[in-house]
């Protein structure tokens, strides 16, 4: 051994630092993390399981190079700076037959491990969703678990169709109205596999829900080769959009809530409802869309009109504004064409682009001041585009130049949009380290 | 006449046969002098690689100070030193930076530097052409970064996916910058590839034959032709890109049907070949570093130079799995993901012939060693990562994670930079005359490496906890800040390490002059290649006569020999074997103006295709100038020895080599170098319309 | 130790053996023959609808390679040069073909099936960006 | 290895044919050019199957409905003619400057640059007709992927009749004898790829996709 002492010490920080990074990799469990049993996919979980067994390979392997670097350096390093003039080795030129064992052999262990590759990815890419009952406007229909995911700069939408739509032919501007739309979080029945068709409407994003599956790639003019996700117990799943897509990226994230089979219609009966209005409000509406020009009344009211006024050329809410609201509209006005549908906002959980809670994960109530935050100068929580493409479109919600009345007057409209999530998703998710209790969500 | 230098084949004395034409130009070519305005005219492969090293340097310097940017910002959750516009431009130009403008030209100046000495040659094929890369690289790089000052950098990453890198989405002259900026510095690697290839293949000295070259020369052989054929690639990616942005053709334009997955496809088709363009030098300099401190000859040599070639081959089907999540199919991502393992066993085969190397040697762990020896380690991590992104599934969750990031830092950084720290060391002596602090040196192998894994260690983990690529920022909850924090930290120990090594090349000078110390000699390593053959700092003709090569590792066989038990012996010193350089009649290239003129006009060209056409006119008119001129530049100084030997008599009298006696018109040039600068300028501007 | 010296050696063996070069008279034949391929290709244009579709495919392609490797091999000398100019040349040339046929496979191009049929894809988006110009104007 | 006999005067007789003395036997010059040729070989493969992978993409809302409606054939089968004939006035020059006949080697090579234009002016014709018929670079991603790629081509041919033009009037004072035989040679390998590379174009962008 013929290190100095700095190098002696330096050896001894390199190994406090290893075993402090071993010891620090099994304390904490994040959310996101795409490691351990806690995996709520059974796809995650194949993934994971396979990837330790190569992880123990790598180990092993790396164990060997550095054991024979640290034995040779122990065994065969010299004293003193310089070399004695005959101190030479034997000159060993190679050896063919060892040549071609440590050729052979990794090549061999390698094939293995394509196989099993090949296994892997063979029933990762497999589909078997096998339809389900869902009621749709009071009546029953087979359902092939299928959502149209669709990205945009930065946020999710999700698309259910109960028709008989063939979503993985269609180009997502070309697909009928779907029976459901919600963003940034889509709500799956567990134990089911559901396939998702996966694409975007502007640039290239990645649908990544790590505790149930890889990612797949949206792709803008491309449907996604069927990809699938399924949640083998209830619970809200966190994702992130991972495939850089410009300014506010690391802000595009998204949930998925895992719900029972019963929770679950009942939630599609619910979102298959327009807001729910009080009878005046609704002679209101009804006012307006007929052209008239009715005063508001009270806060509701008001906040009809200034929805209608303000947010109804990008934002659908079904029952308030929709006859200002068109496909066509929106494409002239947003890069992306598509704005989140607002119909069942506070059905949700989480907003501007996955960010921010509706519902206040510890307390319960309606996160007013997230929003108002939000309606007053959305750039201010979620980066945007400021100036207007060449063609004269949007990117990103404006800052709408509310006044704090109106802020509150819509604030109060979303969140009677409803029907609010149950008490255990609302506390789910909030983003922290999860304990027992709220890692299991409803159970 | 002077299109096309003469090759510079070192002759023992019969050299210069070839004949001399009238010239066909009357304008001289400068004298070389001692001032700096020589370094600008030069057209020694020697001077032209310490100014690949010294601009790669300052490129560091700044992509350097981007990755801390970068680690502040993330150092703590919701980082707000940067905005996100700032932040993703701050990315994108570390990684643009550190691939293409610092290991690519240091890389290069490694092999212009050394592998005409490796060879026994005296310089390049085409010593003006080699002039020219080192300008156009060195102008595509300023004119890469002078975005920072003209509104900001390109901000789509690295790799810049359509259609997030078309004008809706990125509305700036970051991405134009970059598009030009790397197709600028594409030229300069294509045409100093045709250039290194051609060295290498036509050069060598008698006896050299491809499988005596060194393993060094060999890898930088395999790195060019990657080079030969990916550059166009990557160069077609960019004009479409080009022509997308500024006049609206439509080959990422989704709206009217592209397929931005045709980004993608070319990008890595010239990507992946690309890595191994980064790391098959480093692999190279630690094959010469391992057996010279080991004392004993590399262990298989042609296991080494076969997985060498292996590796280059096989770079060529793998890239697709970049593109695993992509959308590409099932069937395609099956097959890639087969394909890339395999590339584990060539590489596997170098490591375990280094250690194989190592085992039994006498190992002197001089600095360059022990970056050697890092090399072999570090290099290992990555690799094995490697293997488990090959595993498409395992990728489906680790793609676009912190985890990749790690990966190929721990390839890039651990393999490729670490290797290129230990070829600074090891010659250094023979570039500049000194050697460099081992004490010193230690300290900066030290915190490099210890920094280094403090802070891509922990990206493996950050990774497999979900931790995003290119965020700008990361909340509280998600358990990311402790390790976070940790890669910030040790990614001041590498800045601190790095500021080490350029005190050590101050202070070493400094104290080499101070104390009047000797010239470490021609081989102050006891190596065994030849460029150790000749003084230090190497002579600028190289070599004083050519060298009869007998074996591989000729200069070790000449130092010593075997006795009747096998045992080494010494039959000669150093001091004996190598040449004093005390040749002073070798006729070299004169120094040209043009080289540097031409490339000049391509980043005026570039300026005006973003900014103004009429700009284009003066850069164009540059060009242009550049090329008349040294179409019809004198062949040689005027004063040098002109006349035409043709007697094969006199070895003991090495004679001048006549540079560029031999006949070529514009048109050879004008292939090699123009071809893709005029395709650019002309087609561009063609349709414009 | 498997060194050779065979590149070492191509210099002396094959150094510029310009006899073997063609004469005007058969350059002048080899072009009419060059001339003659392309009227058949011509031909096979022409009369493509009576024809198989892969036959005509095929025959076309095949004409290609044809009239590629005749001016390869004789006007760009290949056949009486140094191979090692050949092997270079096939290396970008077989590269090229290869890696852009693998990348044309990926995106699942066929280079079979008939090009201009309607696929039906855009259709709808042209129609859907008609529907957005109506309505803007 | 390390007993390996020297055969110290081994390069003796180096110089017998009188050129450049390299490894290969082939000047460094030549070995450059095909190099730059194999490399130029990954340029046109990227243009060509850019093009080939947006051959079926033309719609865009106007009338046009395919390249069988605007392609000339006998006109570009002309123009094809014209270059591949081209290519036989340039080996013809070679084969004149290899025999130390300058003014048969200039006329051909002349020859050459004049066949050359009117290929070039085929191809601008060619442009103006599809730009009238409505088929701009930006009109959609079939005409963008075309237009790049027979310009690529067009800009290469261009070159090469630099290059001609460039060999025949900077020899002038110089002559171009047989001692120019290299660099002639190599302005035709120059040309001769070009044209091979019009021959690939002509069968998969021309006649092919029509079927």
């Amino acid at each position: 051994m013929t290190s100095t002492p700095s190098t002696r010490k330096a050896l001894r920080l390199l190994a406090v630092v290893a075993a402090s990074l071993v010891l620090a990799a099994c304390t904490q469990d994040p959310e996101l993390t795409t490691l351990g049993d806690d995996l709520a996919g059974p796809e995650a979980r194949q993934i994971d399981n396979f990837l330790q067994w190569i992880l123990w390979i790598c180990y092993a392997v790396f164990a060997g190079v550095l054991g024979v670097t640290i034995y040779a350096w122990k065994n065969f390093g010299i004293d003193g700076d310089d070399y004695e003039e005959d101190d030479w080795p034997e000159q060993i030129h190679g050896n063919d037959k060892l040549e071609y064992a440590w050729t052979a052999l990794p090549a061999i262990l390698l094939f293995a491990i394509g196989l099993f590759t090949l296994t892997v990815h063979n029933s990762l890419n497999s589909e078997d969703t096998n339809p389900i009952n869902v009621v749709v406007n009071g009546e029953s229909v087979s359902w092939e678990p299928q959502v149209v995911v669709v990205g945009q700069q930065w946020w999710w939408e999700y698309q259910y169709h109960f028709g008989d739509v063939d979503v993985d032919q269609e180009r997502v501007q070309t697909l009928p109205t779907p029976d459901i739309t919600t963003a940034t979080q889509m709500v799956i029945p567990v134990g089911q596999e559901i396939e998702l068709e996966i694409t975007s409407r502007d640039v290239i994003h990645s649908h990544w829900i790590p505790s149930l599956n890889g990612k797949r790639d949206a792709v803008p003019g491309r449907q996604s080769a069927p990809w699938k996700i399924e949640a083998d117990r209830p619970g809200v799943y966190f994702g992130q959009c991972t495939e850089f897509c410009g300014l506010s990226h690391s802000r595009m994230r998204m949930q998925v809530v895992a719900l029972e089979k019963p929770e679950f219609d009942a939630w599609i009966e619910a979102q298959m409802q327009g807001v729910p209005l009080d009878a005046d409000t609704a002679a209101y509406v009804d006012a307006l869309v007929a052209g008239d020009t009715a005063a508001p009344e009270n806060s509701q009211q008001r906040a009809i009109a200034t929805f209608r006024g303000k947010c109804a050329s990008c934002h659908l809410m079904e029952g308030v504004a929709d006859d200002l609201w068109s496909e066509e509209s929106v494409a002239q006005k947003l890069v992306a064409g598509a704005a989140p549908n607002l119909t069942h906002f506070s059905s949700r959980t989480t907003f501007a682009g996955g960010i921010r809670n509706v519902w206040d994960p510890k307390t319960g109530e309606f996160n007013q001041n997230d929003l108002a935050q939000w309606l007053r100068d959305p750039a201010s929580i979620k980066a945007n585009f400021t100036e207007l493409d060449e063609r004269g479109r949007l990117r990103g919600m404006p800052n709408l130049e509310l006044t704090t009345q109106e802020v509150d007057d819509l604030i109060g409209l979303l969140e009677i949009t409803g029907p609010k999530p149950s008490p255990e998703v609302i506390e789910a998710t909030g983003v922290e380290a999860p304990t027992e209790e709220n890692a299991q969500g409803e159970s | 006449m002077a299109i096309i230098d003469r090759p510079l084949a070192i002759g023992a004395g019969d050299e210069a046969a070839a004949t001399a034409d009238r010239p066909l130009g009357d304008l001289t070519r400068p004298k070389n002098s001692e001032s700096w305005r020589d370094w600008l005219i030069t057209v020694d492969h020697k001077k032209i690689g310490i100014m690949y090293g010294v601009a790669a340097m300052f490129f560091f310097v700044i992509g350097g100070a981007e990755a801390l940017l970068i680690r502040l910002q993330l150092a703590t959750p919701n980082g707000t030193l940067l905005s996100p516009e700032v932040y993703n431009q701050v990315f994108t130009m570390h990684g643009v930076t550190m691939i293409f403008l610092v290991i690519m030209p240091l890389a290069a100046a490694f092999a212009n530097y050394l592998l005409p000495l490796q060879i026994g040659a005296r310089d390049v094929a085409f010593p003006r052409l080699n002039a020219l890369s080192f300008w156009v690289f060195l102008f595509g790089g300023l004119f890469l970064n002078s975005s920072w000052l003209l509104g900001g950098g390109a901000d789509g990453g690295w790799f810049n996916y359509s259609p997030n890198s078309s004008v809706t989405f990125s509305p700036s002259h970051g991405i134009d910058f970059y598009a030009l900026g790397l197709q600028i510095t594409g030229i300069a690697s294509l045409v100093s590839a045709i250039n290194l290839i051609t060295t290498v293949l036509n050069m060598r000295p008698k006896g050299m034959s491809l499988f005596r070259m060194p393993i060094f020369t060999w890898m930088n052989l395999v790195v060019q032709f990657l080079l030969l054929f990916a550059v166009p690639v990557i160069s077609v990616a960019l004009f479409e890109l080009t022509f997308d942005r500024l006049f609206d053709a439509n080959f990422f334009n989704t709206e009217k049907g592209a397929d931005p997955l045709l980004w993608q496809h070319l990008f890595w088709i010239f990507g992946h070949p690309e890595v191994y363009i980064l790391i098959l030098p480093s692999f190279g300099i630690i094959s010469e570093v391992i057996p010279t401190f080991s004392r004993k000859p590399i262990f298989g040599y042609s296991f080494m130079v076969f997985s060498g070639i292996a590796i280059g081959f096989m770079g060529w089907g793998v890239w697709a799995h970049h593109m695993f999540v992509s959308g590409i199919g099932p069937i395609s991502v099956a097959a890639f993901s087969f394909s890339t393992m395999f590339i584990a066993v060539p590489t596997g085969v170098k490591i375990l012939n280094w250690l194989a190397t190592i085992w039994g040697g006498r190992l002197r762990f001089t600095t360059a060693m022990l970056f050697a020896v890092g090399v072999v380690s570090m290099f290992t991590i990555g690799g094995l990562s490697g293997v488990t992104h090959s595993i498409a599934p395992a990728d489906t969750q680790q793609t676009d994670t912190y985890y990749i990031v790690a990966h190929f830092h721990y390839v890039i950084f651990g393999g490729a930079l670490l290797g290129i720290f230990s070829g600074f060391y090891f010659w250094w002596p023979k570039m500049f005359g000194y050697m460099l602090n081992e004490r010193i040196g230690k300290w900066n192998f030290w915190l490099q490496i210890v920094g280094f894994n403090v802070t891509f260690g922990p990206m493996h983990i950050l990774g497999l906890q979900g931790m995003s690529r290119r965020i700008d920022t990361y909340d509280e909850d998600f358990g990311f800040e402790f390790w976070n924090l940790v890669a910030t930290i040790g990614s001041f120990i590498i800045a601190a390490g790095i500021a080490i090594f350029f005190y050590n090349v101050a202070y070493s000078r400094k104290e080499w002059k101070k104390a009047g110390m000797p010239n470490p000699g021609p081989d102050p390593w006891d190596a065994r290649s030849l460029e150790w053959m000749t003084a230090s700092p190497t002579p600028e003709h190289n070599f004083d006569e050519e060298i009869i090569v007998e074996s591989q590792d000729e200069f070790w066989h000449r130092k010593y020999g075997y006795d009747e038990n096998n045992n080494v012996v010494r039959i000669a010193t150093a001091e004996e074997v190598a040449q004093d350089g005390s040749n002073h009649n070798v006729h070299l290239p004169s120094p040209s103006y043009f080289p540097i003129v031409l490339a000049l006009g391509l980043p005026i060209v570039s300026y005006g295709l973003i900014y103004s056409l009429w700009l284009c006119i003066p850069g164009a008119a540059l060009i242009i100038y550049g090329f008349v001129g040294w179409i019809f530049e004198h062949p040689d100084d005027p004063n040098a020895a002109h006349d035409h030997h043709d007697d094969h008599g006199d070895s003991d009298d090495p004679e001048a080599v006549e540079a560029g006696a031999e006949d070529v018109d514009v048109d050879e040039v004008v292939a090699e170098a123009e071809e893709e600068l005029v395709a650019a300028g002309a087609e561009m501007e063609s349709d414009n319309g | 130790m498997t060194a050779t010296d065979n590149i070492q050696d191509h210099g002396h063996d094959h150094a510029h053996d310009d006899h073997g070069h063609p004469s005007d008279r058969s350059y002048v034949m080899i072009a009419l023959l060059l001339g003659f391929l392309t009227a058949i290709e011509i031909v096979m244009f022409i009369f493509e609808d009576d024809l198989p579709g892969a036959f005509n495919k095929i025959g076309l392609i095949a004409l290609m390679i044809v009239k590629f490797i005749i001016v390869g091999g004789y006007f760009m000398h290949l056949k009486f040069d140094d191979n090692i100019l050949t092997k270079l040349f096939l290396a970008g040339l077989v590269l090229a073909v290869g890696v852009y046929w693998i990348m044309l496979s990926a995106f699942e191009f066929s280079f079979w099936n008939d090009g201009y049929e309607d696929t039906g894809f855009w259709d709808g988006q042209v129609e859907f960006e008609q529907r957005i110009e109506d309505q803007s104007s | 290895m390390a007993s390996a006999t020297a055969v110290v005067d081994e390069h003796a007789g180096h110089d017998d044919h009188g050129h450049a003395e390299t490894n290969t036997g082939i000047s460094n010059n030549k070995l450059a050019m095909w190099l730059f040729l194999s490399s130029d070989c990954l340029l046109f493969g990227a243009l060509i199957s850019s093009f080939l992978l947006y051959r079926t993409n033309i719609s865009d809302g106007t009338e046009f409905e395919g390249p069988g409606e605007v392609f000339d054939i006998p006109f570009t089968s002309l123009s094809s003619f014209i270059l591949l004939m081209s290519s036989l006035t340039m080996v013809l020059a070679l084969s004149a400057v290899n025999r130390d006949d300058e003014r048969s080697g200039r006329i051909w090579m002349l020859c050459t640059a004049f066949l050359g234009m009117l290929f070039i002016g085929g191809q601008v014709f060619e442009f103006t007709e599809f730009a009238g018929k409505g088929l701009g670079y930006t009109t959609n991603t079939w005409t963008s992927a075309f237009y790049t790629l027979t310009g690529f081509h067009g800009v290469h041919v261009s070159v090469g009749i630099l290059m001609l033009l460039g060999t025949v009037f900077g020899t002038r004072n110089s002559g171009m004898g047989k001692e120019k035989s290299e660099t002639v040679e190599l302005v035709g390998l120059y040309w001769h790829f070009v044209d091979i590379v019009w021959v690939i174009i002509f069968t998969v962008i021309y006649l092919i996709p029509i079927g």
